[in-house]
């Protein structure tokens, strides 16, 4: 599409969504902008003061002549109603209908940096198997299965932060003292990068992040490994 | 229409005046105006400055940039925060704010309703005067130890309500101190328009005969006085937060740092309509001044105002999509959102429509308006991206954002300011403008500032978060780094542009061509008295027999029609129902 | 034509137009209803989410003290429209004497509230307690500040009815005091159930 | 100096209405309602004494329309607030249960 180039690589399931509302948003928006900064230059040159032409005594009060404003404000309040629902659906599947999922990681964000937490194989928090992945660690990050719906929980320990992922078209500010989940499902294994979208402070262009998605086999064997770390230390 | 000679005892009777009353502690509310415009045009240079310091980190991170003192020219990132924070509240709160309200506000009431003076001239001048030591807390903030705010212009909680945050102690409590004495000047200020506007008109001046600008101002002043209040107890209550040490923002004790940015958006949007709508004032004023045409739709335009107004008090919660507030809230405020675009809309189409079958004069002040209007188009329109709540899952806090609030507030604040510095710059200081520098500055800033910020759009979708001070640590934003040099030296060059205004302003305000009463042939009131007006405004209060907006009326000879020259008894008929 | 002239006329076509300054001060007031509306909205919503768990500390509170000090600040509100009526009556001695009243209650009202703060703080609530207490601090401070302002607004006038430079537009200084000082009080009349009951 | 006639109701049997509200408010609060309910009834309570207030000691009652129009906007403006901010801040289900009193 148009702004292919612009956007990075779209590796969600909802992610397609969000881009096509862009376009529809970007197809009317692009219509109406054309039409009124083309009405303006048209007018500009057709208008332009000459001698011996008065201009027209146009008070614009009939019903008549208002409509030249009326009608296209109410196609512009019908087209807005229409974005606004198409959006909706997009919105409603990131937000409200969030698909069971059996794979759950715990975000915790503190200046400047993430700190990801794994349920282990009882696929339970707050039990003796959590893998804790802190800053620094090997292979810190985000580690995903591939085509697998994922929940994310966010927490912060200190300022608001925000979770930002832009190959997911995932973002979500993470506030202390609520726990917000958000969920996502990874189409295309590789490495991308997290970052922080809400200015945190000092170093706020430091809190970057990865997130790895991994294929079927390949989490499998990061998780045993990651566990067989866990255990030897 | 009758002459104003106004006898050399006037102005020996200014004299008389010390320097101090004169000029300084002055409470006519033409001198406040000025005062406030010169304040406003000062603090426009410092913004500007902080913005060029910015730039130039995001353009060439790591390098030394010219012009900034400390550490060798090196910008670190909590400085570069600071800049981000600073250059947003200067230019919101003490660039727009004092210009549009407080110098066209000042200056314009009274002389287009055809009073003598403001309704309480003392408390105009304490107004001033609040808002005068206000700039200078703001000021004072970058020199305190730990430098000036850096919790963003919102300022939000956590990261503003305790010092171990940013490490910015004193300068935040300066930030909060330096806004709430601005909140009180403006408070001061609506005060004095709404009970100037009501009470002293001039006799005829109905209602719907005031001009535009008078309406756009009266909302404007409603829409901060009813606005502002849970911003003020919330920033309060942030203040004992970090002063006392109460928990107020602190969710260890019960705090919501999400109420915060509900009390702050609650006013922070009626924020952005009460730049806007002074600014749509100006346009509407200039429009039919140089179009010789009524403005299309005079009171569909005034009705708009009104229902946007009463809209904006609920769409506040369209900047906290991604904030992590309840989601159920998304589809009423996106609602509310998307139905605030259409009295806009209305407007702006209205406007259009002044222009159609018009005769088009493009004087400087005709072209800075026009320039608004085809920037602020796009800036409306990309909200329409912001206000849908699952494209602004992707877009919010990008640059995306950035683009469009500063394709809103650039044009309403700057371009419109100018578009108005060059239309009444006759009637405050008595000479005319230099056209060929104005036209020089207008496509200069015209051309400049769209090759700013048009190239942030495609970095927003790009995914760049705002207030990022150095992008090379992101390997995905590191191929936008080149257009981030090409905003800088765009920027840059704007910044250039605006030499010839300020060789314009000060040439033309010593020796400028002498101004007539109405150089424009305009019709509003201000125009019929000498310029500059006297002490006192008129000589006689004039007297108004119709509306605004009554040019080329076919049925008289002249093209405009003041609006306190009486109608001719035999045009009564004809006219009936026009004016 | 000089420039005083211009404005002896200008006052001229004003007249009539009394109310200017009532119209100022009820934007005024308009702008402080949405203050502390902000004060009360957070407080409100801040207690509703605590969910009862603010119901044990904020028994601590005296309802009696409190309901004293609310009886006190609505008869002062009674004593200044008093004293408005009196001047409608040309009643001069009226004037001051309810003028005068208005003063004292709201002196004792403050009174009233510094006992309150110290057999409080000697208790050991402190605005730095808890939630509640710091609101409870935060509000009732900011309405005692509100209160000394109006304070010294009416000393102001009463020492002017003492000394009979009050009478030149009387009747719009004490009404916009009094504007003012019954705002004052609408704020306790809120603020006095939501901090001292027990919900 | 023009000494307008204005109205002047009996005020002290508005200040007799004001001391009984004040001890409905007093009784109400003991009442076994729930703690939404509570609330709800002593704000009306706080209401109407307020309105007593703004009609009798305020004038607003003989007031013009635009004054009135003043007065009430905020009040509209400020219910609104309110009622808008009740759903994230008291009944958000992702609100986590930090809200408890004595945390020192």
């Amino acid at each position: 599409m148009l702004f292919d180039k612009w956007f990075p690589d779209n590796i969600s399931t909802f992610g397609g969504e969000i881009d096509s509302t862009f376009y529809l948003i970007f197809y009317i928006v692009g219509f109406w902008f054309l039409l009124t900064e083309g009405a303006i230059i048209y007018f500009a040159f057709r208008y332009r003061r000459r001698k011996g032409y008065q201009a027209s005594h146009l008070r614009g009060e009939t019903l008549k002549q208002t409509a030249w404003i009326l009608i296209p404000g109410l196609i512009v309040f019908l087209l807005d109603l229409g974005i606004d629902f198409a959006g909706g659906h997009a919105y409603n599947k990131v937000k409200f209908d969030k698909p069971p999922s059996d794979t759950k990681v715990q975000v915790m964000a503190k200046q400047f940096d993430w700190i990801y937490t794994y349920p282990g194989p009882d696929k339970e928090f707050g039990t003796e198997d959590d893998m804790k992945l802190e800053p620094g660690d090997k292979n810190h990050g985000l580690h995903v299965p591939i085509n697998r719906v994922v929940t994310v929980i966010l927490q912060s320990e200190d300022v608001i932060h925000s979770f930002f992922v832009p190959v997911l078209r995932l973002k979500q500010d993470i506030i202390p003292g609520r726990e917000i989940p958000v969920w996502f499902e990874a189409t295309k294994e590789g490495n991308y990068e997290i970052a922080c979208a809400e200015l945190c402070g000092f170093s706020h262009h430091t809190m970057r992040s990865i997130l790895f998605v991994h294929s079927e086999d390949g989490y499998t064997k990061w998780e045993e490994k990651q566990r067989l770390a866990d255990e030897a230390f | 229409m009758t002459d104003h000679n106004v006898s050399e005892d006037e102005f020996q009777e200014e004299l008389k005046l010390s320097f101090w009353y004169r000029y300084i502690f002055s409470v006519d509310h033409k001198t406040i105006a000025k005062q406030y415009l010169f304040l406003g045009l000062t603090m426009a240079v410092v913004g500007g400055f902080l913005a060029y310091l910015m730039r130039s980190q995001l353009a060439w991170p790591g390098k030394p940039v010219f012009g900034w003192p400390v550490n060798e020219g090196y910008i670190d990132s909590p400085h570069y925060n600071a800049l981000v924070t600073m250059h947003g509240t200067i230019m919101v709160f003490f660039v727009a704010m004092p210009i549009l309200i407080g110098a066209f506000g000042n200056f314009l009431i009274p002389l287009m309703i055809g009073a003598p003076d403001m309704a309480f001239p003392r408390l105009n001048m304490m107004s001033f005067w609040t808002m005068f030591l206000a700039t200078l807390v703001m000021i004072a903030s970058f020199f305190v130890p730990g430098g000036a705010a850096s919790a963003g212009w919102t300022g939000y909680v956590p990261l503003s309500a305790d010092p171990i945050y940013t490490g910015v102690n004193w300068g935040l409590n300066f930030w909060i101190l330096g806004l709430a004495l601005e909140f009180v000047s403006v408070l001061m200020g609506g005060v004095n328009f709404l009970t100037t506007a009501i009470t002293m008109r001039a006799p005829g001046m109905t209602l719907f005969r005031l001009p535009l600008m008078i309406w756009m101002q009266l909302s404007a002043a409603i829409l901060f006085m009813l606005s502002v209040g849970p911003t003020i107890a919330a920033a309060v209550l942030l203040l004992l937060d970090r002063i006392v040490g109460t928990g107020f923002y602190d969710p260890g004790q019960g705090g919501d740092p999400l109420l915060w940015q509900h009390l702050f958006w609650f006013f922070g949007h009626p924020e952005v309509y009460v730049i806007l709508l002074p600014a749509f004032g100006i346009l509407l004023e200039i429009l039919p001044v140089f179009s010789r045409k009524p403005i299309f739709a005079y009171h569909i335009i005034i009705y708009s105002t009104i229902i946007a107004g009463f809209l904006s008090f609920f769409v506040w919660a369209h900047h906290m999509f991604v904030s992590g507030m309840d989601p159920r809230l998304s589809l009423p405020f996106s609602i509310t959102t998307i139905l605030i675009s259409v009295p806009f809309a209305i407007i702006i189409f209205a406007m259009i429509i002044t222009l159609w079958r018009g005769s088009l004069h493009f004087s400087t002040a005709m072209l800075f308006t026009l320039g608004t209007l085809t920037t602020f188009i796009l800036g409306g329109v990309t909200g329409i991206f912001n206000g849908s709540p699952a494209v602004d899952i992707y877009i919010h806090d990008t640059y995306f954002v950035v683009a469009h609030f500063h394709y809103t507030l650039f044009p309403s604040s700057i371009f419109a300011t100018f578009a108005g510095i060059y239309f009444w710059f006759p009637k405050m200081f008595g000479r005319m403008m230099d056209e060929t520098l104005g036209k020089i500055h207008f496509w200069m800033s015209f051309i400049f500032f769209n090759l700013t910020f048009l190239p942030m759009f495609a970095l927003g979708m790009g995914g760049h978060m705002r207030r990022i001070a150095d992008l090379s640590r992101y390997d995905f934003l590191k191929p936008l780094q080149p257009t981030h040099q090409f905003i800088t030296v765009a920027a840059i060059v704007m910044g250039i542009g605006q030499i010839p205004f300020i060789v314009n302003f000060f040439r033309s305000l010593f020796a400028g061509e002498l101004a007539e009463y109405n150089p424009w042939r305009a019709n509003t009131l201000e125009w019929v008295t000498i310029s500059p007006p006297p002490h006192g405004n008129f000589e006689t209060i004039p007297t108004v027999y119709h509306g605004p907006y009554d040019y080329s009326l076919p049925e008289i000879e002249e093209d405009w029609l003041p609006q306190n020259q009486p109608i001719e008894e035999s045009l009564l008929s004809t006219l009936k129902g026009k004016v | 034509m000089n420039r005083t002239s211009i404005t002896m006329e200008n006052h001229e076509i004003l007249q009539g137009r009394t109310d200017i300054g009532k119209i100022g001060m009820w934007w005024f007031l308009a702008s402080e209803v949405m203050t502390f509306g902000g004060f009360l909205a957070v407080y409100i919503l801040y207690r509703l989410a605590s969910r009862g768990a603010w119901a044990e500390t904020a028994s601590h509170v005296s309802v009696l003290i409190g309901s004293i000090n609310t009886v006190v600040l609505l008869t002062s509100s009674l004593t200044m429209i008093k004293s408005a009526e009196a001047v409608d009556n040309e009643n001069r001695n009226s004037v001051r004497n309810w003028l005068g009243l208005t003063v004292l209650l709201g002196i004792l009202f403050l009174l009233i509230k510094a006992t309150e703060y110290f057999i409080e703080i000697n208790h050991g609530f402190t605005p730095l307690t808890n939630p509640f207490w710091s609101f409870y601090f935060a509000l009732t401070g900011l309405h005692g500040l509100h209160v000394l302002v109006g304070i010294i607004v009416n000393l102001i006038l009463f020492v002017m009815a003492c000394r009979g430079t009050l009478w030149p537009n009387i009747q719009q200084r004490v009404e916009f005091a009094g504007l003012y000082w019954h705002f004052v009080d609408i704020v306790w009349i809120f603020l006095f159930p939501l901090l001292y009951f027990q919900y | 100096m023009t000494n307008t006639e204005r109205p002047h109701p009996n005020y002290v049997a508005v200040w007799i209405w004001l001391m009984l509200l004040l001890a409905v408010s007093l009784v109400a609060v003991y009442l076994p309602f729930s703690q939404g309910l509570t609330v709800f009834l002593i704000l009306v309570i706080a209401l109407v004494k307020s309105v007593l207030v703004a009609t009798y000691f305020m004038h607003l009652r003989f007031e013009r329309r635009l004054i009135l129009a003043i007065a009430i906007i905020p009040v509209i403006l400020f219910i609104g607030m309110l009622l808008t901010l009740l759903p994230d801040i008291v009944y958000n289900p992702v609100v986590s249960v930090f809200y408890s009193a004595d945390t020192h």
